[in-house]
């Protein structure tokens, strides 16, 4: 993994307020193409918020993200998401009334262009893209092994499954950079392995950059490349998990105890 | 201080069954018991029930189209099975729901005070209470004034549990309290549960992923698996059982084993 | 037992993908077109005079129907509450009854076809606020069309064609030798064009919620901010489903017109009659096209026969039929709402499932 | 089917009109059933005043009406003037007439054009000319300006066709003040409209909830309620009673007597009401929309004699309940015979006047009841027949294979 | 250019040389919208604590009015049928909660909707079929409310005040406030928002979902008892009274669904504002604009704030 340095991702000196809070002050960072990198830190330190302006659903009052080695303009998170950026959310935002495989298939939306006309007869072209994409999205079923509830609803699965469903949406967009907000909250060690294992294949099998957010050590010790920490929206440490562990102001912050 | 034998029984969970609207069938005989001042964990995967049995407890079920179809449930000796949340939370038994739930469009402060709901007390106790949230809770404190649906995941929970501490429960039943804390949190979390349990003998049924902290502050525990409570015992002794270690702790032989080297055909483990 | 999946493998995922993957589904499909196209032209409903089966019960369910099933794809597939359906027939309504007149020669069909894209253009233009105004602040933006176009069906002359009586009628229209609309037109003939373009209409509605468009739909309606961040454009999807719902809802005005009451002052259009609507959708289950056909059904059918038997059989005068079968309807929603909140197509869903268990009950 | 004379009658007991419909229903009832008691019913056969439901909708109309096919009603008396327009075009195929007694589309009194609809005695537009004549009478109208509050659907405007082309002519200005359905109980505005334009006299084309509270916004804002005259809907006791004092000096026009003076009506009070054979209350016979309905089912009792009589047969057709209505002859000494003598104008059918230019009277509201204050004002039928004429043409222009008739 | 003159100019004038009129004018647009307002209070107190858009609220109005009307002509003394109204509405409060609302916690708001547009027809039904389809007065004086008008002459023309609409604002105010501060400063109140928000969460901490429905459900009886008695002053008590429920939405839109105080302000901003545009403007139009013209001032308003004047932000967030 030594090639792990070109920069893909960067943002510089973001600022982002809400009113009279500030939840991100002058942070900076970049990511190396196709490294797992973790950003962790207290809770409400801004951390879902860089990843909410890394993929424009906040729009930073100052600062830049410069993506792929061009500064991004501003854009709609529509844009944003076809630029192939793709992510899971801390509170699971699944489509509720739709099922496994349809949820998953929502992943590959923006691949989809068949109009109008030949959605309607769902015939020729339209059919054809449908089922192309379909086992694109049953390939992805298999790899995260939920096979068993493709047909069903996704707002009555346990939390852990849901999860996984995202993740799988997620991989349907066949992203450059995929984010994940705190993927394993909710699991058991057991779970937590397969979790872990997906998000290695992902990234050694389809090259994928991760960035990450997680609040158990070992699981981002294990995984991550390297680490950012926020506290209170102000950029803690950067470093390889070791280097942050160590660091003095990391343990006092979060992790309290060093483990 | 908590000991093993002898203690009273407060809550009984008697061979359960829950169906969710009228068809899918999840709690297939789960039997239970929390002891008067006792910390009880619940621990299984994903979907094996334990959120389902805790609802059942605090009869949050009925909300959402679930219903105990057979066995009992009894709390003090008195079924519970006629009474709505609301005299539940009178009776002593008040629930931190997963997911945290807050009130989204009330400030964290107001939050906090809908917990004290069905306290009949002064202002002053209230607020006593509420500095004694703040107190465990700096965080929240700082951010009293702002929307709970503008406040980040981790504070969520803090304010759902917050919430549920303002009451002065009895007896609290805890879904994941520790989903999306930072590590340090989740400890002071356990050792607020601790500290209420030891000082103001407050009971805990906790249901939790986390296996290892669970463990290490429960008194016994409870694996579910498919809607069946597959083993029970101390606390201690699940500890050291060698399956719960590999499969709940992520221990084997060698110690903690990495998540990096986990390998695709790794062995599971199934009760059933 | 009866109704087993089973055994029944896919080998393609374009099998899949049929509309009725069960063999008990496709050939339940069968015989409900066998009894639409063939029994009931015949028999008609056994016990009922057959004009009024056809006029009173028939027909008009059809066309709710199709309003029922523009509704549920906005509602139910979208997630784009609307009180305005009553005035979106209206326009269909209008713009056929315009198009008729300055081309006094085009086919009805086209006609009729015709006047579902003008009222998709409208809906469009009502369905604007959308993008910004949800939940029930969207309910009062559609009544906000509702009551505009209301006022406008009485005060733009134009569109009635200055009639004095400020309505709007159909008159005999012919199709190869055969007249299908108007006061001669026969009640069978009428009756199959509406099923022909109901059942043309549910399939084209089938196949768009399955493919591409009905997701970006049903992401929206799930949670329209993770929609945004996968990369459906709101604008686009909301339009989209206002044009599409619209241009259901639209073809059903110009059929209720044209092919039913046979004329048609505002107060056809008016809010009541949204209301009406949305019933049939909530009451049939949303996001469900069996939904929309039950939904129609009960809720036109139930008062008239309520009517039909309270009168015929117990002789009980108009007056307390009317209030009873007000009462009733109002108990159904409410019976139908706490029993299973996603109406009468989760019922028979859950039905179909307990069938499959059958005989153990979970 | 049994023996019997179905004559179907489309109501609205319930509803927002449902006061009005109520009146309605029960006059109309009550006077077959009369006919039954005492007479046995009409030519020895008993009359059926079938009920059907509207709630005045117009979808559940065409429900009634088709509930009917096949049943062989003998004439439809659709209520509402949304439902004479659905029904209208059906009529000839179905071969049964429609009477649309003061209400309906004006056009039709054209029986060339319509040989199947028919709205004794007068239509809205001979109505309006008679108001006006009235207004002539009262205090000129060159150079006046004349305020005209309607309710803003079909009803409310059909008769501004004859303003538009009255104005010129007479010399007045018209001020129009449409209610939209929605703000029949909200009218300040459109009564701050008339305070700001201060017409001379306004009219009303009002209909349920509307007229008390027009009368009442009327009285709020200093109008004069002698210079204000509503059509014959907007003058019924259901719209006054409540106001009481309050509403003193209302005009309005009427076509039938009220009071139970007449001895047709005792005959239905004696027969029917006292008994309690119908729905009827005690204090309703004698009201302006009981005795109104009573005179619409009168006219049907007449054409239904007629037609036995020009048939021979018993049991009458639609069709020949349509030549009956036709060669209706209601005359004062037939109105005499019936106990109804001065309780309106002589009715004389015809072929091609399916109107009988109708005359009105006016009456007032003098705080508890209606007097009649003038006698019958005839319309201008010079003006009013070329705008029927023209109306029923344009009303056929569109419609290829419309059924129309040879009068000679 | 005309058009422009009959639009910016002319209406101007007419408010400047009929001032009388004017003043008249803002007058009605006062009263109406206070009495807009009352309407809308019973919609956003149902709102409020339950996340329940209760379109039952119009016909709640009617049956009040009726049932009143009704209770007082079989004989009861005035006030004593207002207790026997009150009372009646209690007893409903506590059955709709029993048997709808209590089945259906933790639905989607569009349930609920749909549920309370059941119960509507359940009442009307039932309503019609006691109390018959016959308008009647409403008993104002009997009631104690002053008749008559105070007339005020100036400009030579003079403005009219009612002394019905006076006390019909007077009390509407009154009440508003009562409520607001009831609802905002105590537990119930805090308990009410927190159901609004989430049934299930509101369960979890005791709030008792089917106490809180009974007591607001009897409030909004209150307020459609109140609503009733001077909407049936200005027409009359008959089932078309309903219809004016139409008019309170544009009103909960500027104000917010969730706003007591919008409920009043809002409903004072569409009163006053159709009114004046109906008066100088609606002549420009053909006139009859007044029942769509609040809607459009309410779009108007929601397109710049999305959850009306006063009402909870709307939470977006991921
Ligand atoms: N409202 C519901 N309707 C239908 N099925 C449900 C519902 N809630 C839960 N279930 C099902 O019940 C089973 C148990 O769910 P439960 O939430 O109790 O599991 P859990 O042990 O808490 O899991 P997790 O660790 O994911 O929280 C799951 O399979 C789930 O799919
Ligand atoms: N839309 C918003 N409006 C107001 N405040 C916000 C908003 N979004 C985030 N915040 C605030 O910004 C801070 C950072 O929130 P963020 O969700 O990024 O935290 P986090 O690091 O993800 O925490 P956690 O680990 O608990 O999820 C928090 O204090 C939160 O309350
Ligand atoms: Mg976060
Ligand atoms: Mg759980």
């Amino acid at each position: 993994m030594s090639e792990k340095n070109s920069v893909i991702m960067e943002v510089k000196n973001i600022n982002l307020r809400f009113g009279g809070v500030i939840a991100i002050q002058d942070v900076s960072f970049n990511i190396f193409e196709g490294e797992i990198r973790a950003i962790i830190g207290p809770n409400g330190a801004g951390k879902s918020s860089m990843l909410n302006v890394i993929n424009g659903f906040y729009h930073p009052q100052e600062g830049e993200v410069w993506f792929n080695g061009e500064k991004r303009p501003s854009m709609e998170p529509y844009q944003i998401a076809k630029t192939g950026i793709a992510r899971t959310f801390q509170n699971i935002a699944l489509f509720k009334g739709m099922t496994t495989i349809e949820n998953v298939m929502t992943g590959r939306q923006l691949k989809m262009n068949k109009n109008f006309f030949w959605q309607m007869l769902r015939y020729g072209p339209a059919i054809d893209e449908e089922v192309q994409h379909r086992r694109r999205c049953e390939e992805i079923i298999d790899f995260l092994e939920i096979n068993h509830i493709r047909k069903t609803p996704v707002g009555s699965l346990p939390y852990g499954l849901q999860k996984r469903v995202e993740l799988a949406r997620a991989l349907a967009m066949d992203p450059k950079i995929l984010l994940l907000d705190e993927p394993m909250a909710g699991m058991n060690v057991e779970e937590k392995q397969d979790m872990s294992r997906f998000i290695i294949d992902v990234n050694e099998e389809f090259g994928t950059t991760i960035a990450l957010i997680e609040h158990d050590m070992a699981v981002v010790m294990d995984l991550a490349d390297r680490v950012v920490v926020l506290d209170y929206g102000k950029l803690l440490a950067d470093g390889t998990p070791a280097e942050v562990q160590s660091n003095q102001a990391v343990i006092d912050a979060y992790l309290g105890v060093p483990h | 201080m908590f000991d093993d034998k002898n203690q009273e029984i407060l809550l009984d969970v008697s061979n359960i069954e829950v169906v969710y609207n009228n068809i899918i069938l999840v709690l297939r005989g789960v039997s239970l018991t929390v002891e008067k001042g006792g910390i009880t964990a619940l621990l299984g995967g994903n979907g094996a029930g334990k959120s389902t049995t805790l609802k059942s407890v605090s009869n949050l079920l009925r909300s959402e189209r679930g219903e105990v179809t057979k066995g009992t449930i009894s709390y003090n000796g008195e079924s519970i099975k006629d009474l709505d949340p609301a005299d539940m939370v009178r009776s002593g038994v008040i629930q931190v729901m997963e997911g945290r739930h807050c009130f989204e469009h009330l400030t964290v402060e107001e939050n906090l005070l809908t917990g004290a709901y069905t306290r009949k007390v002064s202002g002053s106790e209230i607020q006593e209470s509420l500095d004694l949230v703040y107190n465990y809770f700096p965080r929240l404190k700082e951010r009293r004034k702002s929307l709970a649906g503008y406040t980040s995941g981790g504070e969520q929970q803090m304010v759902a549990i917050g919430r549920a501490l303002m009451s002065q429960p009895e007896t609290i039943l805890l879904d994941e309290p520790s989903m999306g804390l930072a590590p340090q949190l989740v400890e002071e979390i356990f050792e607020i549960v601790k500290q209420l349990n030891e000082k103001e003998s407050v009971a805990f049924l906790l249901a939790e992923q986390n296996t290892n902290v669970a463990l290490k502050y429960a008194h016994k525990g409870y694996i579910l698996e498919s809607g069946r409570v597959v083993m029970d015992g101390p606390a201690k002794e699940l500890r050291e059982n060698p399956d719960v270690k590999e499969f709940y702790l992520g221990m084997s032989e060698e110690g903690r084993s990495s998540f990096k080297n986990t390998k695709s055909y790794r062995r599971r483990k199934r009760w059933l | 037992m009866f109704y087993r999946e089973t055994g029944q493998f896919k080998s393609k995922y374009k099998e899949e993908l049929a509309a009725f993957p069960l063999a008990e589904d496709k050939v339940g499909i069968i015989i409900l077109l066998v009894i639409a196209y063939v029994f009931i032209p015949i028999f008609g409903i056994p016990g009922l005079p057959f004009e009024f089966t056809m006029g009173a019960i028939m027909i008009p369910v059809f066309i709710f129907t199709i309003t029922t099933l523009g509704l549920n794809i906005l509602l139910g597939f979208a997630g784009q509450i609307s009180l305005g359906t009553g005035a979106f027939m209206g326009v269909g309504a209008y713009s056929c009854y315009k198009i008729m007149t300055i081309f006094p020669d085009l086919n009805i069909i086209i006609c009729v076809i015709l006047s579902g894209l003008v009222t998709a253009v409208v809906g469009m233009i009502f369905g604007l606020p959308s993008l910004k105004i949800k939940g029930f602040y969207l309910i009062v933006a559609t009544l906000a069309a509702q009551f505009f176009l209301e006022w406008a069906f009485i005060r733009v002359a134009w569109l009635y064609n200055y009639n004095d009586s400020g309505g709007i009628e159909g008159t005999n229209k012919e199709m190869f030798g055969l007249i299908v609309s108007g006061p001669q037109s026969d009640a069978l003939t009428r009756y199959f064009i509406v099923l022909t373009l109901l059942v043309l209409l549910t399939w084209l509605a089938s196949n768009v919620i399955r493919g591409r468009i009905g997701r970006s739909w049903m992401m929206i309606r799930d949670m329209d901010i993770a929609a945004e961040l996968i990369g459906v454009r709101p604008l686009t999807a909301k339009l989209s489903a206002f044009a599409f719902s619209s241009f259901y809802i639209g073809i059903s005005g110009a059929l209720m017109v044209f092919f039913w009451l046979g004329a048609a002052e505002v107060e056809s259009f008016d809010v009541s009659h949204s209301f009406t609507y949305l019933f049939m959708v909530i009451i049939g289950g949303l996001g469900s096209i069996t939904g929309s056909y039950m939904g129609a059904a009960l809720v036109w059918v139930i008062p008239v026969l309520i009517k039909e038997i309270g009168k015929t059989v117990f002789g009980f005068d108009a007056f307390i039929m009317e209030n009873f079968s007000i009462i009733f309807l109002g108990v159904a929603i409410v019976v139908i709402l706490i029993v299973e909140p996603h109406g009468l197509a989760r019922l028979w869903q859950i039905t179909k499932q307990k069938l499959r268990l059958w005989p153990f009950p979970y | 089917f049994a023996d019997e004379l179905l004559v179907p009658h489309m109501t609205y007991r319930v509803g927002p009109f449902a006061a009005n419909g109520t009146m309605i229903a029960n006059g109309f009832t009550d006077y077959f059933l009369m006919l039954n008691e005492r007479d046995g019913g009409i030519g020895g056969i008993k009359v059926n005043p079938e009920e059907c439901e509207t709630g005045y909708k117009a979808q559940v109309g065409v429900e009634c009406y088709e509930s009917y096919r096949g049943k062989n009603a003998l004439v439809h008396t659709p209520n509402s003037t949304g439902i004479t327009l659905q029904i209208l075009q059906k009529a000839p195929e179905d071969e049964v007439p429609i009477l649309t007694m003061g209400y309906g589309l004006s056009a039709a009194a054209k029986g060339e054009t319509f040989p199947w609809a028919f709205n004794y005695p007068a239509s809205y537009w001979s109505q309006m000319t008679s108001i006006l004549s009235y207004i002539d009478s009262q205090t000129g109208l060159k150079g006046k300006k004349i305020g005209f509050l309607y309710l803003d659907v079909g009803y409310g405007r059909e008769p501004i066709p004859v303003l538009e082309e009255l104005g010129p002519k007479m010399g007045f200005e018209t001020l129009l003040v449409p209610v939209a359905g929605k703000e029949m109980q909200n009218q300040s505005s459109h009564w701050l409209t008339i305070r700001k334009e201060k017409p001379d006299w306004v009219i009303m084309w009002g209909w349920g909830a509307m007229n008390p509270t027009a009368i009442k916004e009327a009285a709020k804002t200093r109008f004069p309620l002698d210079r204000f005259i509503g059509n014959w809907w907007s003058g019924a006791h259901v719209d006054t009673q409540s106001l009481g004092a309050k509403a003193k000096g209302y005009l309005a026009s009427s076509y039938t007597t009220t009071g139970t003076s007449f001895p047709a009506i005792q005959d239905m009070i004696k027969y029917v009401v006292e008994p309690g054979k119908s729905k009827t209350k005690m204090d309703m016979p004698g009201k302006v929309l009981y005795n109104r309905a009573m005179f619409n089912a009168v006219l049907i009792a007449e054409a239904i004699m007629e037609a036995q009589k020009m048939t021979g047969k018993k049991m009458v057709t639609g069709a020949d309940v349509r030549l009956g209505l036709e060669n209706v002859k209601l005359d004062e000494a037939r109105l005499k015979e019936l106990g109804l003598e001065g309780f309106t104008a002589p009715v004389m059918g015809g072929c091609a006047d399916h109107e009988n230019g109708g005359s009105i009277f006016v009456q007032q509201w003098d705080g508890s009841d209606w007097i009649r204050q003038t006698d019958l004002i005839p319309p201008m039928t010079d003006v009013v027949q070329p705008l029927l004429t023209a109306a029923a043409e344009k009303y056929v222009s569109d419609k290829s294979g419309w059924t129309t008739q040879k009068c000679n | 250019m005309e058009i422009l003159y009959a639009i910016f100019i002319a209406p101007f004038v007419e408010m400047g040389s009929y001032p009388d009129l004017f003043i008249q004018a803002l007058w009605d647009g006062f009263v109406a919208g206070t009495l807009y307002g009352l309407i809308a209070l019973g919609f956003v107190l149902i709102f409020k604590a339950s996340g329940v858009f209760n379109f039952s609220q119009p016909i709640l109005v009617v049956l009040a009015a009726l049932s009143l009307v009704s209770f007082y002509k079989m004989g009861i003394p005035a006030w004593i049928s207002v207790i026997l109204v009150l009372i009646m509405f209690y007893v409903l409060a506590w059955l709709v909660e029993r048997l709808i609302l209590r089945q259906l916690v933790n639905q989607d708001g569009n349930i609920l909707f749909m549920s309370t547009i059941g119960l509507t027809f359940i009442i009307i039904g039932a309503a019609q079929w006691i109390f018959g389809g016959v308008p009647n007065a409403m008993i104002v004086n009997e009631l104690g409310f002053p008749s008559g008008s105070l007339e005020w002459p100036i400009f030579g023309g003079g403005v009219y005040f009612e002394m019905i609409d006076v006390s019909a604002a007077v009390i509407a105010v009154i009440m508003i406030v009562i409520l607001a501060v009831f609802f905002s400063k105590t537990k119930i109140g805090r308990g009410l928002r927190a159901v609004a928000d989430d049934h299930q969460a509101a369960l979890s901490v005791g709030i008792s979902l089917n106490q809180i429905w009974v007591i607001v459900w009897f409030v909004a009886g209150i307020v459609a008892l109140v609503t009733g008695i001077f909407w049936g002053a200005r027409s009359d008590v008959s089932f078309a009274l309903q219809i004016i429920g139409f008019k309170a939405l544009p009103v909960l839109i500027i104000g917010g669904f969730t706003s007591i105080q919008g409920a009043i302000i809002g409903g004072l901003i569409i009163g006053l504002g159709e009114k004046i545009f109906e008066i100088y403007w609606g002549p420009l139009l053909g006139s009859g604009v007044e029942g769509w013209f609040a809607y459009v001032i309410a779009l108007v308003f929601l397109l710049y704030r999305p959850q009306g004047l006063f009402g909870d932000k709307l939470i977006e967030r991921v």
